[in-house]
């Protein structure tokens, strides 16, 4: 076939065309960042017009959402459930504390910098996004998303040595799978 | 057997609408939802872009051979019992092995799809699916009562057990089961709340205490193949109810191209009213615990399937 | 009796049932819950460690990240508590502004439970109601302070800045319309036969032990026991205004859903007195310079009524710029760990997430 | 002022029955300073006869140049509507003090606290060590002199350029034409 190239570009297309349109994001609010995803979700703002959806396990979830600080506990956890995400799997970040650590950034207890421990697609910043730029987030998203350029998991899985490095300095005892196969 | 080709067509068209109407009913739904709780809500195409999302998932996370077979039992299940129930009655395009299918068949191949689901999901090891099984087996125990009672309730009144001759009876007669024997119909009104696992009875996939259920463990490809079975099995039902109680769709002597989309535009207008019925009852209502599910199960619901056997014994 | 299967569930940090980000572990028989316990930290950033090293102006913006339903009394009550320490009087149209906001966060805190209540019992027309009409006291926040959640208004010596003209009677027509939207969801969530089947007689918080475990707020009025701390300990001006504290017999959800339901409505009323009844004049006692304040040295303990009950800050100053040591107790300290681990048992796993929700527990308030 | 009347009464019965010193703070406000192993037979009594049920709060204050550490209990009765502070001082190095779990369950919580941020050892404490932190090989980090910004800095990542934001400053220069001075350092903390 030697217009193969072009038939995987329509596969492709389609492909990003029905990911974009439709994200389950993962009902999990691992920061303070939490209580403006249901205003997004509810009536006024209405994420689920762009086909937004809440997934109740990261089994069927596309989307993980750092929504503001993270703390190491809090890190582990967060961690399990990405590699439990299936492929292609997004990460937002919210707000600044996920950026350079925000507020908190002289905590013991948070991460200052959310992409030396796991790859991230999206940036919200501000000191508790509203749930408009939440909505131009996720529309930022649907954009990457349909020009294939979110691709993540891939690069979370080839890098898995830089990233476990990253995390196990700050995890200690790692009771966790490695994924060394 | 000169319309075999025929016969063929006809099944294959059967699945593939089977498929579209029970993803467009739940779209409609979806955006219907989203009107009552006020805003706009998603396209009422978007259980098919879920659908294609899910199929196109990189990654597939299966647990063992019940973990890939569960999706396929509940596709199989549901395109078989598909097969077995009228879509148009005496319509020379969907037969379909209609005429074979008898009630009791029906209602044993029904059991299969919660069986693939419970099987999958106890293979998964995840406690909320192995609660989330219990829990669908013990709703399922609570409303089979009802909607036994009700079909009993019809066979004895028209000493028969094929669902064609059901409607063909009425058809000629010109009154509906609903009114022939309105117990039986009430009994099998509220099985079917339990049935679509509408808001007082989803507690099999509660995402508040159980985190959905049984489907927890399955996603991309799985979760995709489980929602298009549960697509077509909520098709199979309203198609069965409509048949047994609302006199079928399309009038058996001719079977021209006008007169059978006629038939399937009647059948949807049907299905879709019976459609309504659980969602608006699970619009405004919280779910119920598990035992108190069972419990309205074999109140109310099973006093009118007994009720509607005596009607149908003593009175007719 | 053979003895069942006790298998462990964690409802963990990641479950659509958990209110925020913590991890109940339940020893489960059959349906029924045999123990729990209650796993916290998540959301742990140290932010008493964190007070310690910002002055007196900067801790105040830290805290109203403390716990994000109802930010607002966290602010007061360091207010207070520094006031008392400074001795530093608040002008009387601060005091009624303040006690405008703690009541609009009060409101739309409620709101939020009605969402959490309803939504943790399948019933997902309510949430979708409640928090879209929430929008409308956070667009009255967002005028007033320029932020929908962390406002930052309230500080020691009064308010930020003065109300904008014509919010006054903007607030009031949105009181109006959220007023007739709250007969609406009574309607659909009180009248409903099944939310009361479930709702009565589960997750009961007997009324000899209710104060022994450190109960408050609405959990404790569910009991039957009326305690409010803007009556025994009237702050601001709430001696100025008559409302009333409702109670309920039972301690189960209902009772706790039947307070809240009547507490709502006396917010309103409170609103709508202090808007009537506030004076003219200045709104804030400047600070000389807020980076160079230093407050006396001493002890201070304030306590404000937030919607899940008493809120205290022990604040302890050394003389210097900095605050030497602030210690935070939220109502949610004794509700999400000790009370839950008591109450728990004998329940039906349905009903966990349920009761978390009618505790009203924030996770944060426990490790903050 | 009101004359405290309730409030002198309540102190003059706690310090005669355990002769010990106290103070009025202000209306609604006692404090009473006890010795370390006085504190529980100080709130069982207040707990008892006087009617003070409701334990409001439990806190410690690190007072590092006396090496002490000043526990506070705040004890309220909803029929005076009065606050009783017990207030005590246990040294500092080696930390220990008993735990009052038998007269409010609620306490467990807070000695949990304490022990983990800051070490101090409540002997037959029910509850597993890790409360708040999870694997923390540190000091308990809410004493005195753990520094958390020299932690945060050397265990996690900070984004290079934060120092003195000095690109943030020049595009803020370029946008606005003017020379935006290097405002960091003005108001830097240290």
């Amino acid at each position: 076939m030697e217009n193969d190239k072009n038939s995987q570009k329509i596969v492709d297309y389609i492909q990003n065309f029905s990911r974009k349109h439709s994200l389950f994001v993962l009902a999990y609010g691992t920061g303070c960042g939490a209580i403006e995803i249901p205003a997004t979700m509810t009536s006024r703002y209405d994420a689920e017009r762009f086909g937004i959806r809440g997934a109740a396990t990261p089994r069927q979830a596309d989307v993980l959402l750092i929504t503001g600080y993270l703390s190491t506990k809090t890190l582990k956890r967060v961690i399990r459930v990405y590699e439990q995400m299936q492929e292609p799997k997004y990460v937002i970040g919210f707000g600044s504390c996920t950026i350079n650590g925000g507020m908190y950034y002289d905590s013991y207890n948070t991460i200052n910098g959310l992409d030396q421990y796991l790859p991230v697609d999206v940036y919200i910043n501000g000191c508790m996004p509203r749930p408009e730029s939440v909505i131009s987030g996720f529309v930022k998203l649907q954009e990457l998303i349909q020009d294939g350029k979110a691709n993540n998991g891939e690069k979370y899985r080839e890098n898995l040595e830089h990233y476990r490095t990253n995390q196990k300095k700050i995890i200690k005892n790692w009771k966790m799978p490695d994924y060394n196969w | 057997m000169e319309d075999l080709g025929l016969k063929i067509f006809g099944a294959i068209l059967t699945t593939f609408m089977a498929f579209a109407v029970g993803m467009t009913y739940g779209g409609i739904v979806r955006k219907l939802t989203a009107r009552v709780q006020n805003r706009y809500g998603p396209p009422v195409y978007q259980n098919f872009l879920d659908l294609l999302k899910l199929q196109s998932k990189k990654t597939n996370i299966a647990h063992g051979f019940m973990g890939h077979m569960a999706p396929v039992w509940i596709i199989i299940a549901a395109v078989t019992v598909l097969m077995f129930i009228p879509i148009l009655n005496g319509n020379l395009w969907f037969p379909n092995l209609s005429f074979h299918g008898d009630l009791i068949f029906l209602l044993y191949m029904m059991v299969f799809g919660s069986l693939g689901m419970a099987l999958g999901a106890g293979q998964t090891g995840n406690p909320n699916s192995a609660i989330g099984v219990t829990r669908g087996l013990s709703q399922m125990v609570g409303y089979e009562i009802p909607f036994v009672l009700a079909l009993v309730a019809l066979m004895i009144q028209y000493e028969t057990t094929s669902v064609q001759d059901l409607t063909q009876i009425q058809h000629e007669t010109g009154v509906w089961n609903a009114f022939a024997n309105p117990f039986a119909f009430l009994a099998a009104l509220f099985a079917s709340l339990g049935m679509f696992r509408y808001s007082p009875f989803d507690i099999v996939g509660a995402p508040a205490e159980l985190a959905s259920g049984p489907v927890s463990e399955f996603g991309g490809k799985y979760l995709g193949t489980m929602m298009s079975g549960g697509a077509v099995f909520a098709f199979i039902k309203l198609t069965l109810y409509v048949h047994l109680f609302f006199g079928g769709a399309g009038n058996p002597d001719n079977s021209g191209i006008w007169a059978t989309l006629a038939g399937i535009g009647i059948l949807l207008i049907k299905t879709f009213l019976l459609y309504m019925i659980p969602v608006f009852y699970g619009w405004i209502n919280p779910r119920y615990r598990t035992e108190q599910a069972i419990r309205y199960f074999w109140g109310w619901p099973t006093a009118l399937g007994i009720l509607g056997v005596l009607w149908a014994v003593y009175i007719y | 009796m053979v003895r069942e299967k006790e298998t462990t569930l964690y409802l963990g940090p990641q479950h659509p049932g958990i209110t925020g980000n913590m991890m109940v572990k339940l020893k489960v028989q059959g349906d029924t819950v045999v123990s729990a316990s209650t796993h916290v930290g998540y959301l742990h950033r140290a932010f008493e460690k964190l007070i310690e090293r910002r002055n007196w102006i900067q801790a105040f913006t830290l805290l109203c990240r403390f716990c994000v339903p109802e930010p607002d009394p966290m602010e007061l009550t360091y207010a207070r508590a520094v006031e008392d320490l400074d001795n530093r009087e608040v002008p009387e149209r601060a005091k009624y502004i303040r006690v405008i906001v703690m009541e609009l966060a009060r409101m739309q805190s409620f709101m939020l439970w009605y969402a959490g209540q309803a939504g943790s019992a399948g019933l997902y027309m309510i949430p979708q109601w409640s928090v879209g009409d929430r929008n409308y006291i956070l667009d009255l926040f967002e005028d007033l302070t320029g932020g929908r959640i962390y406002h930052m208004y309230i500080w020691p010596g009064g308010v930020r800045r003065d109300i904008p003209e014509g919010w006054a009677d903007k607030t009031l027509r949105t009181m109006d319309y959220i007023e007739k939207r709250l007969d609406e969801y009574n309607k659909v969530l009180f009248d409903n036969t099944i939310f009361q089947k479930r709702a009565q007689g589960v997750g009961i918080v007997p009324k000899d032990k209710a104060i022994e475990w450190g109960v408050v707020g609405p959990v404790l009025r569910g009991t039957g026991i009326k305690s409010d701390v803007r009556i025994d300990e009237p702050y601001e001006v709430y001696d100025k205004i008559d409302f009333d504290i409702p109670t309920q017999e039972g301690g189960d959800i209902w009772a706790r859903a039947l307070v809240r339901k009547e507490e709502i409505r006396q917010s309103i009323r409170i609103i709508r007195q202090a808007i009537t009844h506030m004076p003219g004049g200045a709104y804030y006692n400047k600070v000389s310079n807020p980076m160079k304040w230093t407050v006396p040295a001493g002890q201070a303990w304030a306590r404000t009524e937030s919607v899940r009950g008493e809120i205290g800050f022990h604040v302890t100053s050394d003389g210097g710029n900095k605050p030497y040591r602030v210690h935070v107790k939220g109502a949610a300290y004794t509700h999400g760990v000790t009370v839950l681990e008591k109450i728990l048992p004998g329940q039906n796993i349905a009903d966990v997430s349920f009761i978390l929700n009618s505790l009203g527990v924030c996770p944060p308030e426990i490790e903050r | 002022m009101t004359d405290l009347v309730k409030e002198n009464k309540l102190l003059d019965a706690v310090s005669q029955a355990f002769k010990i010193k106290g103070k009025v703070i202000r209306n609604r406000r006692v404090e009473v300073y006890a010795d370390k192993n006085m504190v529980s037979s100080i709130l069982l009594f207040a707990k008892k006869q006087l009617g003070y049920i409701h334990m409001a709060h439990m806190t410690c204050v690190d007072w590092i140049d006396q090496g002490e550490f000043e526990l506070v209990y705040t004890i309220y009765s909803p029929i005076e509507k009065i606050t009783l502070f017990v207030k005590t001082r246990i040294d500092r190095e080696n930390p220990e003090m008993e735990n009052i779990d038998s007269i409010w369950d609620q306490a467990n919580t807070y000695e949990r606290e304490m022990r983990e941020m800051f070490g101090i050892e409540f002997p037959g404490l029910v509850g597993e060590h890790d409360f708040i932190l999870e694997d923390w090989d540190q000091i308990p980090p809410m004493r005195k002199e753990f520094d958390t910004h020299k932690y945060s800095a050397e265990t996690f990542f900070s984004r290079p350029g934060r120092e003195d934001a000095k690109e943030v400053r020049d595009e803020l220069s370029k946008r606005s034409g003017t020379i935006v001075p290097d405002f960091a350092k003005k108001y830097s903390r240290e």
